[in-house]
């Protein structure tokens, strides 16, 4: 316990007579915190916006025209039990006429009372790379080889395939060079602390040297410059989270509007994302510091 | 104490270093180790604080072997060496009390022993008013001196000393010859790098003298038997004045514990 | 001259007597330059991807049904010379009603012969943002203050609006928010490459007091400075780039197909890019150790 | 060339410093700065080369007050000024010859002189073997020499020397010694500070004592006449010897010039 207190005492020491590099340790943790506090939220967002605009890829599921309300009940329960389905929305024949007749009025004018049109599904697939799946089970192959819907009542089975290959292809991409990007950023933030860490321990080299000449341990010397590391650690990352805790505040409900946008955002809550951050910069600062310290301590 | 069997160190493919330097320093001794400028002497201190392996050729202490101590147990061995630097190396961002302490910290001392004996040895070495200095805040002596108690404070066994009053005045040398003469009166071995030929003259103390990195000179200085003086004597001896019998009717062991050339 | 070539001496020299702070700088800029180089490119595609996605958004022009062969020329080259106007695509009532029937068999099946469909134009605008002035122009206000179609051979001007806005809002905040990241970055790289450059230069202040002491200017001490921030810079730029270009031969090359679904993709190119990244690494290097250096040079 | 008038300077509230300093040293003068440790010698030092300025009084050098020199004027200021350091203070990732043609750089001299210069001054102090050694792996002494060598290389019209011999054997001292010597001759004014009671008395020049930061002691040593005796004679009386007048007949110029006490 005395030892401890020691090791303490000695860290905070050398923070008070080594301004200039610990505010430097500290710059790189807060600066590395703020980045990927700032950049993780908005990789989930630009994520939740691309499934978003996937998610718009749907299925139709057309009934027989000579389908009863009994045969729609059952379709309809069996589709929500279906797997990769999100929701399912009924809409009516009468419904789908209106719909039809608001966009092609001259078409339908024609048509008079009659109503050329089916009871149909529309169904959102969990996500618009399920679709194909969701396909599948809708339409099991038979003996024949070919896909036949699931029920009998059911006219046919149709996704809106047109731009969805096109719009799949374009969001993953987003998706996949956004998570890259994180990945990178990660990496590169590791690697910056631990170099700056690396260059404020080379600054006091001498001093290791010295200590060792006096008959210090390794261990007694890596002690304090781990402790060091953990409390810049984690005052960079407490200043960092405070100023993202502003930045939410101030900015982001003026934004509000555009997250609720996003039907899924499916986003790491304030809370747990700053946990993480903080442990993440605290763990890099400290194990930098003593790790670093190992090719000083050859004397 | 200390044994040198044929020990080379030469520096990368020249000359200097210590060449072949074979010798013996008893338990209690108290040893000058002399030579030019580049003689090898600081190289000879060195060796013994293993900061650096000889080329060839065997050093013991307290009867180990050096090379056989292993990475992880160097710091233990150091511990029983007091060592003054030729260029103090004292830690920059510590006060003169805390690099002091330091010595007894990496020990594991007891802070109730810390407090008793950092005060204690820095009012011998006369830095009672600097405690709370930094390094870059003394004089060159004043350095000096913490190095002399950081080397001290320890009561190791062993007390190297690389030029321990080269910055020093002459007040304040006989000051710190006393101590070392008094530390070694109480058994502890001294080894004394220096080149103040008249304070190795007056000490009439064993000699190693050392030249291009060769031994050319070991002679125990006879016709004065060792252990024989009081500190008071001792420090009349240096100055070069008569013997002061007298001041032996005042009770010398006081004398041994404080010293006027401390106080400042 | 002769000063020149000794500043630049003095600076190799001191890069290499103190490889770890200069290793340390390299690396802050190798990293910086790396991240920036994959995030730009990266950005602008991701931007581009939503511009695509918002493209999809189409104005259609649906002709009286009793338009003539004369009229349609008439509205196409009026079209063509409209404002914000991307593409035109003629779609004949011919084609329609195939299309129309191959969706909706049971409804056109009824229709027999009969075709209710106009002649179509099919419009995509500029960019999504311009849907509503293209809108405007194509449907003028007339004196009573009501839009009509510019032409009395149009029926009808219709944007397809119901997921227009919400996917133009999506893309948009897709857009913003990595804008905001990259700027973000750039500070932070900023930061962060000086800060290290003021930590390998405190690793040498006291160099620095010496070179005072024996009478030497600030300006004769900065310049070496400087020159090795330039050089460091430089190489650190170098490798990052080489690393970049290797990552475009064999990862982007198999992306390929993803690049090219985006049909704008407006990406700088390669060649500009690097070079700007590597001005500006030499540049923050060399400010850096410059300026970093005032504070040490008051002795 | 240098005056003093009422100059204090306390470090930080205490009574360290120097205190009411008021002397003048006359071009060409040789001056002994003595006292005890910590008596103010090396903050002397540093107010004449302008590290640091004084609290109060007037420090003129050459005719001009130090206070009136700005920031940006203070470097060529310094460039006339040979400072030898108490702890050296050489570049350390610099070679023996880099850190003394260093101050030659800074002065803009061409590459033809510093090729002519620092070899010559390197040889005069003994290090010609050392010339592309880094400071580290000197030893005390040697570095200790560098650091003159490069006070000296640019022959400059003030020299302040701090402890010069401080780490340097019998013979060494007397070499540099002779090199002061023989550069005072030349007409620089040179103020040396020391501990060393047996230099400056067997020298007889200008004492100024410290004490605690006060001046209680400034006589010029009489007796003996200011350049009278050869470099060779000098070194003799160094040395303790009786006066080498034989040595006058072989040619005393060419001893002002090489000297044995460097040849290595
Ligand atoms: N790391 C090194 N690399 C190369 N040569 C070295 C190194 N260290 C010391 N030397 C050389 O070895 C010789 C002996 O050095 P050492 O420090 O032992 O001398 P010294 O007797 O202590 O001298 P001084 O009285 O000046 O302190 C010197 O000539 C020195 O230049
Ligand atoms: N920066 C400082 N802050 C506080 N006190 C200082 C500072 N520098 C020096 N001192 C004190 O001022 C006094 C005079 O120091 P100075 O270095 O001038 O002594 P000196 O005569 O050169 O001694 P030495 O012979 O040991 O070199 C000393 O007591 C020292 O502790
Ligand atoms: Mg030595
Ligand atoms: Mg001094």
């Amino acid at each position: 316990m005395n030892r401890v207190s020691f090791f303490f005492k000695e860290a905070l020491r050398s923070i008070g007579r080594n301004p200039i590099p610990s505010f430097a340790a500290l710059m790189a943790v807060l600066i590395t915190v703020l980045v990927l506090g700032v950049f993780i939220p908005a990789v989930q967002l630009a994520n939740g916006a691309a499934d978003d605009v996937r998610s718009r890829v749907q299925v139709s599921v057309f009934m027989d025209k000579k389908a009863t309300k009994a045969d729609v009940a059952r379709v309809e329960q069996r589709l929500q039990r279906t797997e990769h389905v999100k929701s399912v929305k009924f809409v009516s024949k009468e419904q789908a006429l209106a719909e039809q007749k608001k966009q092609n009025p001259e078409a339908y004018a024609l048509l008079g009372k009659m109503n050329p049109l089916p009871d149909t599904f529309r169904i959102t697939p969990d996500s618009a790379g399920d679709t194909n799946s969701l396909l599948a089970s809708l339409m099991p192959k038979g003996t024949s080889g070919k896909g036949a819907p699931f029920d009998a009542a059911i006219g046919e089975v149709k996704a809106s395939k047109s731009e969805t290959n096109k719009i799949v292809k374009i969001t993953g991409a987003v998706k996949l060079s956004i998570g890259a990007l994180a990945l990178l950023l990660i990496v590169a933030s590791i690697l910056l602390i631990s170099n700056t860490i690396r260059l404020s321990l080379f600054s006091r080299r001498r001093e290791v040297e010295v200590m060792k000449l006096v008959g210090a341990t390794d261990s007694f010397i890596r002690w304090p410059f781990v402790i060091e590391g953990l409390i810049l650690g984690a005052m960079g990352g407490a200043v960092a989270i405070a100023m993202l805790a502003l930045a939410k505040v101030t900015i982001l409900s003026q934004l509000e509007g555009i997250a609720t946008l996003i039907s899924r955002p499916d986003m790491i809550a304030f809370g747990p994302l700053i946990g993480l951050l903080v442990l993440a910069s605290i763990g890099v600062s400290a194990a930098g510091s003593g790790l670093s310290l190992r090719r000083f301590l050859r004397v | 104490m200390i044994e040198f069997r044929g020990v080379t160190k030469a520096y990368d493919n020249t000359t200097a270093g210590v060449h072949d330097a074979t010798f013996t320093v008893h338990r209690g001794e108290f040893l000058f180790l002399v030579g030019q400028t580049g003689a090898g002497k600081s190289t000879l201190m060195k060796l013994l604080l293993k900061e650096m392996e000889p080329d060839s050729g065997v050093i013991r202490v307290a009867g180990r072997d050096l090379s056989e101590i292993t990475h992880k147990k160097v710091p233990y061995y150091r511990r029983n060496l007091g060592v003054v630097f030729q260029d103090f190396k004292l830690l920059p961002n510590r006060t003169v009390y805390d690099n002091v302490a330091y010595a007894l910290q990496v020990t594991g001392a007891s802070r109730k022993q810390i407090r008793r004996q950092v005060p204690d040895i820095l009012r011998l070495t006369g830095l009672s008013t600097k405690l709370h200095n930094y390094p870059h805040q003394l004089s060159g002596g004043e350095q000096q001196r913490v190095s002399v108690a950081r080397a001290f404070v320890n009561h190791p066994p062993l007390l190297l000393a690389d030029e321990p009053t080269g910055n020093l005045d002459p007040d304040t040398t006989i000051g710190i010859m006393q101590l070392l003469y008094r530390i070694n009166k109480a058994g502890t071995t001294v080894v004394v790098a220096t080149h103040d030929e008249g304070m190795v003259n007056r000490m009439r103390r064993r000699v190693i003298e050392l030249q291009g990195g060769q031994i050319v000179r070991d002679e125990v200085a006879g016709g004065y038997g060792r252990d024989s003086e009081s500190t008071a004597e001792f420090g009349a001896l240096m100055r070069g004045e008569p013997s002061p019998t007298p001041q032996r009717l005042r009770q010398p062991s006081e004398a041994d514990l404080f010293d006027d050339a401390f106080a400042d």
